[in-house]
């Protein structure tokens, strides 16, 4: 039974990503006051887009066709690490959050050179947004976990969760407030969304994620939605984590908390679209650097105590 | 010692004074000329003449003769060749030199008195000499022409004759014979050197002779 | 260690040899080559087994030179750092006989044959002599015949420049290395290192800084790294790819081995150390990303590298200072991982830039593009090797970085200053590993994706075998090297404990081994999701055709290859954000017309340090010495003054 | 007897006045150098394997005079070690001078700078001179006695002087001038040193005789013997072209001829070095040591520095070449003054720069007439142009800067670290930072001139480079590289000796 648990807590993470989209865009349809696509819309388009001939460029390369394949692993890898509920995954080692990172660079570079191989000035665009963006929200999201790690005296991602309970909240709860914030803005900032970028917007010249995929399609452009889904899940289930330390006991209790927080996190994400505007583009890196700000802030009290 | 002797010192040093006021550049070659004849006959008139024998003899007239004779021939020659002006041009006023030339004199008194030489036999004989030195100084340093140079040298050299005579250190043949050769032959190739000036510039004033030069001027400060 | 006296010799042969066979065509070259690749091949199996078994070797013959004495060490820590070297100019001599091939007749191939069989005969004694006489040799040999090489085009102005600012540089090192060995040895009776006793107080600081300036004017970190953007592009490739690859390790060799001499270390070093670490690592990747110049962004991103292994180093020191010795290991570990992984992925990636180099003629960015459809394989090579330099698993890259991590993060739990230094360490990396990212992005995606263009680049095409090969090996090892790091910790921690101590060089235990079993475990899984991801795709496509059409370009009718996204605007957002460090000079287009015919917009990052720093230093020294040469304005009656008035102030100074 | 080395030049100095065959000269020339090298190697080589040790040796030079005999010339350690390259070089100068000469002849070339045609002195003069000054530089390594050294030191300016006026315009004769001068008075003031030493031992006694005086040091008159060794030091410091009295030095390297300057500095200077080598001596036996080691560590360092300062933007080739020669003059006071193994470092600094300091003006020699300009911003592309030429240009470059392996490197090496080991370390910061200035400003050169690519002048003619004109400089470089990388036993003894322990 032991055995199990770690299989089908992955195996939920990687069925149940694709509904975080899904909850958003019901969530900014309620602000909206529209009843909005299915929650499940995301694996019709999938099923979709699987089954679909791709189109390719003339002047795209393997490189191109490498791109979401390698994105999607780098993901689906990133999980391996990922506790789930406050319980270890299949592989918690000293420094696994490290890999985690670079795995998430890994994709990052894997889509960018993609977007290059177009040759197509938007998706060029787009690629430069992107590294930009990434040298502000890394350095917030290291310095997060760092601040975690040392809150609590652990080194792997599932020890840091694991040391996490209600009375470490108890004690330093400004620390994993601030932390808790600075995640969430990672968040937004990594996975394309409002303030930092607009998922729905389809005007080129302000897009950031969703312009660098405007050539692919097929089976490609799934595995890049797919990809997208997995990434949010990936934070949301960080934040879940950090915000609701278990309680219960029981496994099947914990997890089902976890999961109710993953939604909640979905939730928020919707709101936060809801009813802010998007930033203009030269201000985002201010909005990381905030974020930034948080993690040290964080860091900084942890180490002072 | 003997009165003679330091008489001789003190028309030195009074040659000296003289040198630093004389515009003429004949006159100059003339007071060169004088002062080293006299500095020649001090050994002569020092005494103790007949504890060196012959080579007492040899010697002094020797340099009496190149002092006296040769230098000056060589000298004016070299100067009516040049067809220069026919004073010394100094780049500064006599009074400034004579009183530079005092200067020195009271300076190498002092340096006299911190040297105490073990066996001085006339006084004043070391500041002569050192004064006489500054004054060879003085006239190459602060007289443009070549020959004025020329000139400056051989008071050097007249300077370092006399401290040799007052220190009467028993200087071997064979070594006095290499000086004398040496200072012989360096006036002959600086007045040859001199006759080659005249012809390439026209002129023997140094103040041409200051085309070899790394100063970078006027290209710093900027 | 009769391996290693064998290889010298082969090296001395093909020093000498190429020079010899001038006359007859062809020759040269197979002479340089061959000796470089036996040696390599003799100097591997000479430093193998060392570093397999962590027993050292020494021989000593007498050599009559005052103070000098041929004495030779091999001890792990050598041979660390002899196994990348023999790799790469292996390897090296192998591409640089197809590279210089296309130099033909236009340049005689003994010199760079001679040179490049110097330079690493150099580096060898470098690496293996412990006499101080000995060591300064092979330090200006390698020098020299690193400069020779730097010169090798040097019709180029730029290659001039570069050669006298290296030469500069390379010859002040040498003399802080001269001042500090002075130091060591003032009182010993001989300048052999065994003879040396450990000083202490402001001496050890005082030999301490003038080893972190000397050797690190060779390791060529932020600010002492100006010549090493000139230079290293500057030198043929397989050059370049031995001179970043080992050449500025020399330094980092040098600087370990004076640390381990000066212990214990007080806590500031390591502050000092970190620091510079710190702006070398950050300053390395944000340069980079504004360079036009492929063999220049290589050239920063070593400049990043070297500040990676400063700040590991600087780890160390600040944890081995404050008594969290397995700490320290760790962080030295970290950084003579690098080392290692450094020279493979850049020697790799010189090699590729070589290839365009070879094929465009050009590696500006701007006239690049397109590059990996005429010569695949390299490109792929390429990619390898950026993806390795920006430490994405599962390449070597990350395994260094990984283990500096692991170092940092335990440094966090420790009290105080520790954690302090840990933060900032992990914080670097972190930083750095995402601007080198953007960096190589960006040099990869612009010269290699994309629609050449100029017409340069799109003649371009594949390189031959000689230089593929090496490519491929060097690729090779570097996914091996990522995927088997765990079995390069047995030789590391030799290596650790011949260089810091023995007390540093406890590695091989668990401890350190189980993060990297996972990571390597990782690493295997990333590539069999790849591999079924893959396969599921192809099973998604069910053997249908791809369509193919153009890119779609939002509708834009005419578009055209100068439209593609270049060098200069990939980077601007960032690199306008970093302005203030960067100064680059931007040439915005003014627009005059209501319809423009044609603007242009570039922007060209400056050497900053050179421009703001050394030149206007060294425009004052000019200046002074302008003033100072008054002092020989040509007139004769001032120049007798000049001896009358020291003659005068001396007799009234001393008498 | 010592006879033949003084007397062999001086006749075949005369000889040369007369005879009439511009070839017949040259091979009067060549072969004196070498018999005279013969000479002196038989001499050292009698000096090392001791009395009796090399047949026919000991009725050429008595190296082992019989005390109380008044001997004027005979060798010790440091008079062999300076005879013996003095000898070298000149054997060198004189191989060069042949083929210099027969260039000079059929083409008397054009000065770039001054428009000037050259009109050289009459080659016998030349000639005649040359050998004469070969006599008194052995006279000045031979002398036993002060006074004579004097003498010889100043015949040497005398004999060089016209050495200097070869190429017979304004430039040359201002140089020959301001040398003739300054190095006069300079010397001038040696001889006053001379007649203060005289007075210093008057007591004492001892006379001049240099091994005597060296006996009696200790009961010398102390002031009287400071004021003797700075008289002396000024003195022979202006020959020696220490700063500030270094002012002819740059003008007279720059305006002789190649093979001449080569001379000057690889020769004449090491023959005033020895002046001071000789007072300094005196002096530290008569415990002096701290004093005399002032003043030379101070215009050494100063030496460093003027020459350092002149480097940066210097725009003319061969002074260039001038001021490091006065950098390696003061690196040798330096050595001298910190004294123990820095005067051994001072001597085999000696050796290595006169070798490779000669080499370079050789070599200069060879850039001019390819380059028919002194200009340094005129000479670019040598490597195209004459390609043996750079090689010996840049490899020159790499040995004087002291580039291992070089002896100029051991030597600073070894004066670096006695002066840290005697806790002088200001002094060796100060040396250091201009060794680098004065490595910059050199690499800034020799990389200009050597590198890059000028193109084919308007007319001009492509320019063979003589064998004869390249060897004796890789011959020195050679020796000087292979200095570097081993020095032998007996001259490491024989350095022993002559540094006095």
């Amino acid at each position: 039974m032991e055995i199990i648990k770690p299989f089908s807590q992955y195996l939920a993470a990687m069925l149940l990503a694709p509904l975080l989209p899904g909850i958003i865009n019901r969530v900014k349809a309620f602000f909206g006051g529209r009843r909005g696509q299915p929650a499940l819309q995301l694996y019709f388009d999938l099923y979709k887009l699987f089954r679909k001939t791709p189109v390719y460029s003339r002047t795209a390369t393997w490189v191109f066709r490498a791109g979401p394949v390698t994105g999607v692993c780098a993901l689906v890898t990133a999980l391996l690490v990922l506790p789930f509920a406050g319980r270890p995954s299949f592989l918690a080692f000293e420094g696994d959050f490290i890999f985690l990172l670079y795995l998430l660079g890994l994709a990052r570079f894997a889509t960018v050179l993609a977007a290059l191989d177009t040759g197509s000035a938007f998706e060029g665009m787009g690629a430069s947004r992107e590294v930009q963006f990434a040298v502000f929200a890394e350095p917030a999201f290291f310095l997060g976990l760092a601040a975690l790690a040392r809150v609590g005296g652990q080194t792997s991602l599932s020890g840091m969760f694991a040391a996490l309970t209600p009375e470490t909240w108890r004690v330093a709860a400004p620390v994993l407030a601030l932390l808790t914030a600075a995640f969430f803005i990672v968040l937004l900032a990594e996975n394309s969304r409002v303030p930092a970028d607009d998922p729905n917007t389809h005007l080129e010249l302000t897009m950031i994620h969703e312009v660098m995929v405007l050539d692919h399609s097929g089976p490609d452009l799934a595995y890049i939605l797919y990809g997208a889904a997995l990434k949010l899940w990936l934070f949301a289930a960080l934040i879940a984590s950090m915000v609701l330390p278990r309680r219960t006991g029981s496994w099947a209790g914990d997890s089902a908390l976890f999961l109710l927080a993953v939604l909640g996190v979905a939730v928020a994400v919707g709101v936060v679209e809801s009813v802010l505007a998007r930033l203009r583009l030269t201000k985002v890196p201010y909005l990381l650097i905030t974020a930034f700000a948080f993690s040290a802030l964080a860091l900084i009290f942890q180490v002072g105590r | 010692m003997n009165t003679f002797a330091e008489l001789i010192i003190v028309v030195v040093i009074l040659l000296d004074m003289a040198l630093a006021v004389t515009g003429s550049l004949s006159g100059c070659i003339r007071l060169v000329a004088v002062q080293g004849v006299v500095a020649g006959l001090l050994p002569l008139l020092a005494g103790g003449g007949a504890a060196h024998g012959v080579r007492a003899l040899i010697f002094p007239v020797a340099i009496v003769t190149l002092k006296g004779v040769v230098f000056p021939w060589l000298l004016l020659r070299a100067r009516d060749r040049s067809g220069a002006r026919k004073d010394v041009e100094p780049l500064i006023s006599y009074p400034a030199s004579i009183l530079l030339c005092l200067g020195a004199f009271i300076a190498s008194s002092w340096l006299g008195s911190r040297l105490p030489l073990p066996e001085t036999n006339v006084a004043w004989i070391v500041p002569a000499s050192l004064a006489t030195i500054f004054t060879g100084f003085l006239l190459i340093t602060t007289r443009t022409k070549a020959i004025t140079q020329v000139l400056g040298y051989l008071v050097i050299e007249n300077g370092i004759y006399i401290f040799g005579l007052a220190l009467f250190v028993e200087q071997p043949m064979l070594v006095e014979l290499a000086i004398l050769l040496d200072v012989f032959v360096a006036v002959f190739v600086m007045g040859i050197a001199i006759f080659h000036i005249s012809r390439e510039f026209d002129h023997i004033d140094t103040a041409e002779l200051s085309e070899l030069s790394d100063w970078r001027s006027g290209e710093y400060g900027k | 260690m009769s391996l290693l006296l064998l290889a010298l010799a082969l090296l001395l042969c093909g020093a000498l040899l190429p020079l010899c066979l001038r006359g007859r065509p062809g020759a040269p070259a197979r002479a340089g080559t061959y000796a470089a690749a036996a040696a390599a091949l003799a100097g591997l199996s000479g430093a193998l087994p060392v570093l397999l078994s962590g027993e050292p070797a020494t021989v000593s013959f007498p050599w009559s030179v005052p103070l000098g004495s041929f004495s030779l060490v091999l001890d792990p820590l050598a041979a660390f750092f002899l196994v990348p070297l023999f790799l790469l100019t292996g390897l090296g001599a192998v591409y640089g006989a197809g590279y210089l091939k296309a130099y033909e007749g236009r340049k005689d191939p003994a010199l760079p044959w001679a040179a490049f069989n110097l330079l690493t005969a150099a580096m060898l004694l470098v690496f293996t002599a412990s006499n101080a006489v000995l060591f300064l040799l092979g330090w200006e040999l390698m020098a020299a015949a690193s400069f020779l090489l730097v010169l090798f085009e040097h019709e180029k102005e730029q290659a001039r420049k570069a050669g006298f600012i290296y030469l500069a540089a390379g010859g002040a090192g040498a003399l802080l290395l001269m001042a500090m060995f002075a130091l060591l040895g003032a009182g010993a009776p001989s300048m052999d290192f065994s003879s040396f006793s450990p000083p202490a107080g402001g001496t050890a600081s005082a030999v301490f800084l003038l080893a972190l300036a000397g050797f690190g004017l060779k390791a060529g970190f932020i600010p002492l790294h100006v010549w090493l953007p000139e230079a290293h592009p500057a030198a043929p490739s397989h050059v370049s790819a031995v001179m970043s690859g080992v050449m500025i390790k020399t330094g980092v060799y040098g600087l370990i081995r004076v640390l381990a001499f000066l212990r214990p270390w007080p806590e500031w070093w390591g502050w000092l150390l970190l620091g510079l670490g710190l702006v070398s690592c950050l300053g390395g990747a944000l340069f980079a990303l504004a360079q036009h110049e492929l063999k220049r962004v290589l050239a920063y991103s070593s400049i990043e590298n070297v500040g990676i292994i400063l700040l590991a180093l600087g780890l160390g020191v600040v944890a081995a200072a404050c008594g969290a010795d397995r700490l320290a290991s760790l962080a030295f570990a970290g950084a003579l991982l690098h080392v290692f992984n450094h020279a493979l992925f850049k020697g790799l990636l010189f090699m590729g830039a070589g290839a365009v180099l070879h094929a465009a003629g050009t590696g500006e960015l701007e006239a690049l593009g397109g590059l990996s459809k005429r010569m695949p394989a390299a490109a792929a090579l390429f990619l390898a090797g950026s993806a390795a330099a920006c430490a994405l698993p599962p390449l070597n890259g990350f395994a260094g970085e990984f283990l500096v991590y692991i170092g940092a993060f335990r440094a966090l739990n420790a009290p105080g200053p520790v954690a302090i230094a840990g933060a900032a360490a992990g914080l670097t990396l972190a930083t750095a590993g995402a601007l080198a990212a953007a960096a190589f992005a960006r040099a990869y995606g612009v010269a290699f994706l994309g629609e050449p263009r100029t017409e340069r680049a799109a003649g371009a095409h594949a390189p031959g075998g000689l230089m593929a090969g090496p490519m491929w090996i060097l690729a090779v090892l570097c996914l091996g090297s990522g995927l088997l790091a765990p079995l390069l910790l047995g030789p590391l921690a030799f290596a650790v404990g011949s260089g810091f101590g023995p007390y540093y060089g406890f590695l091989g235990g668990l401890e350190a081994m189980a993060p990297f079993l996972y990571v390597s475990a990782g690493g295997f899984a990333l590539l069999g999701i790849v591999a079924i991801a893959a396969a599921k795709r192809r099973a998604f496509l069910g053997g249908r055709e791809p369509a193919v059409a153009g890119t779609w370009d939002c509708g834009y009718a005419a578009p055209s290859a100068r439209m593609q996204y270049g060098a200069s605007s990939f980077a601007q957002p960032l690199t306008d954000f970093f302005q203030p460090l960067l100064r680059k000079i931007g040439r915005y287009p003014v627009i005059s017309e209501y319809f423009p015919a044609k603007a242009s917009f570039s922007l060209e990052a400056q050497a900053v340090f050179y421009n703001s720093v050394y030149m206007p230093a060294a425009a004052r020294l000019r200046d002074l010495a302008f003033r100072f040469s008054w002092l020989q304005h040509g007139r004769l009656q001032i120049y007798i003054l000049y001896i009358v008035v020291t003659l005068i102030g001396l007799l009234l100074w001393k008498l | 007897m010592i006879r033949p080395l003084l007397l062999l030049p001086l006749a075949a100095g005369f000889l040369a006045f007369i005879v009439r065959s511009d070839r017949a000269r040259r091979l009067l020339l060549v072969w004196t150098a070498r018999v005279h090298f013969l000479l002196t190697a038989l001499t050292v080589l009698s000096y090392l394997k001791g009395p009796g040790g090399v047949p026919f040796a000991a009725w050429l030079t008595p190296l082992y005079p019989r005390p109380s005999e008044a001997v004027w010339f005979s060798f010790d350690a440091l008079g062999l070690f300076f005879l013996g390259i003095t000898s070298l070089l000149f054997l060198g100068a004189s191989h060069y001078a042949a083929y210099y000469l027969a260039a000079e002849k059929s083409d008397p070339g054009e000065d770039a700078d001054g428009l000037f045609v050259f009109n050289n002195a009459p080659e016998a003069v030349f000639t005649g001179c040359l050998l004469l000054f070969l006599a008194a530089m052995t006279a000045v390594t031979s002398s036993r006695h002060m006074g004579l050294l004097w003498a010889a030191v100043e015949a040497t300016t005398l004999l060089s002087a016209p050495l200097i006026y070869f190429h017979r315009h304004k430039r040359s004769l201002e140089a020959t001038w301001k040398y003739l001068l300054i190095c006069s008075v300079g010397i001038a003031l040696a001889l006053m040193g001379n007649l203060f030493l005289g007075a210093a031992g008057l007591k004492a006694g001892g006379g001049l005789d240099f091994a005597a005086m060296l006996a009696a040091a200790p009961g010398l008159d102390k002031p009287l013997l400071k004021a003797a060794f700075l008289f002396l030091f000024v003195g022979y410091g202006t020959k020696m072209g220490l700063s500030p009295f270094h002012t002819w030095l740059p003008d007279a390297h720059s305006e002789a001829p190649a093979l001449v300057s080569a001379l000057l500095s690889g020769a004449l200077l090491n023959c005033a070095f020895l002046g001071v080598l000789r007072v300094n001596a005196v002096c530290v036996s008569a415990g002096l040591a701290d004093f005399t080691g002032g003043v030379l560590v101070l215009f050494g360092l100063f030496s460093v520095v003027t020459a350092a300062m002149f480097m940066l933007g210097q725009r003319d080739y061969k002074r260039m070449l001038a001021y490091s020669s006065i950098e390696h003059m003061g690196i040798l006071a330096l050595g001298t003054g910190l004294g123990g193994t820095g005067l051994f470092a001072a001597l085999l600094g000696a050796l290595s720069h006169s070798l490779t300091k000669a080499g370079l003006f050789f070599t200069s020699g060879n850039v001019l007439a390819a380059e028919r300009t002194k200009r340094i911003s005129e000479v670019r592309g040598l490597w195209r142009r004459a390609p043996r030429t750079a090689v010996l240009w840049l490899g020159g470059f790499f040995l004087i800067t002291g580039l291992p392996p070089s002896g100029v490197f051991l030597s600073k090496f070894l004066i670096l670290r006695e002066a840290v080991a005697g806790g002088h370390y200001w002094l060796a910061a100060g040396f250091l930072f201009f060794l680098a200035v004065l490595f910059t400003g050199m690499a800034r050169v020799f990389i200009a001139m050597t590198f890059g690519d000028r193109g084919q002048k308007e007319g001009e003619k492509p320019y063979a480079e003589p064998a004869g004109m390249l060897l004796p400089a890789a011959l020195f470089f050679a020796l000087v590289l292979g200095l570097g990388l081993y020095v032998p036993a007996w001259l490491d003894s024989l350095l022993w000796a002559a540094a006095g322990r």
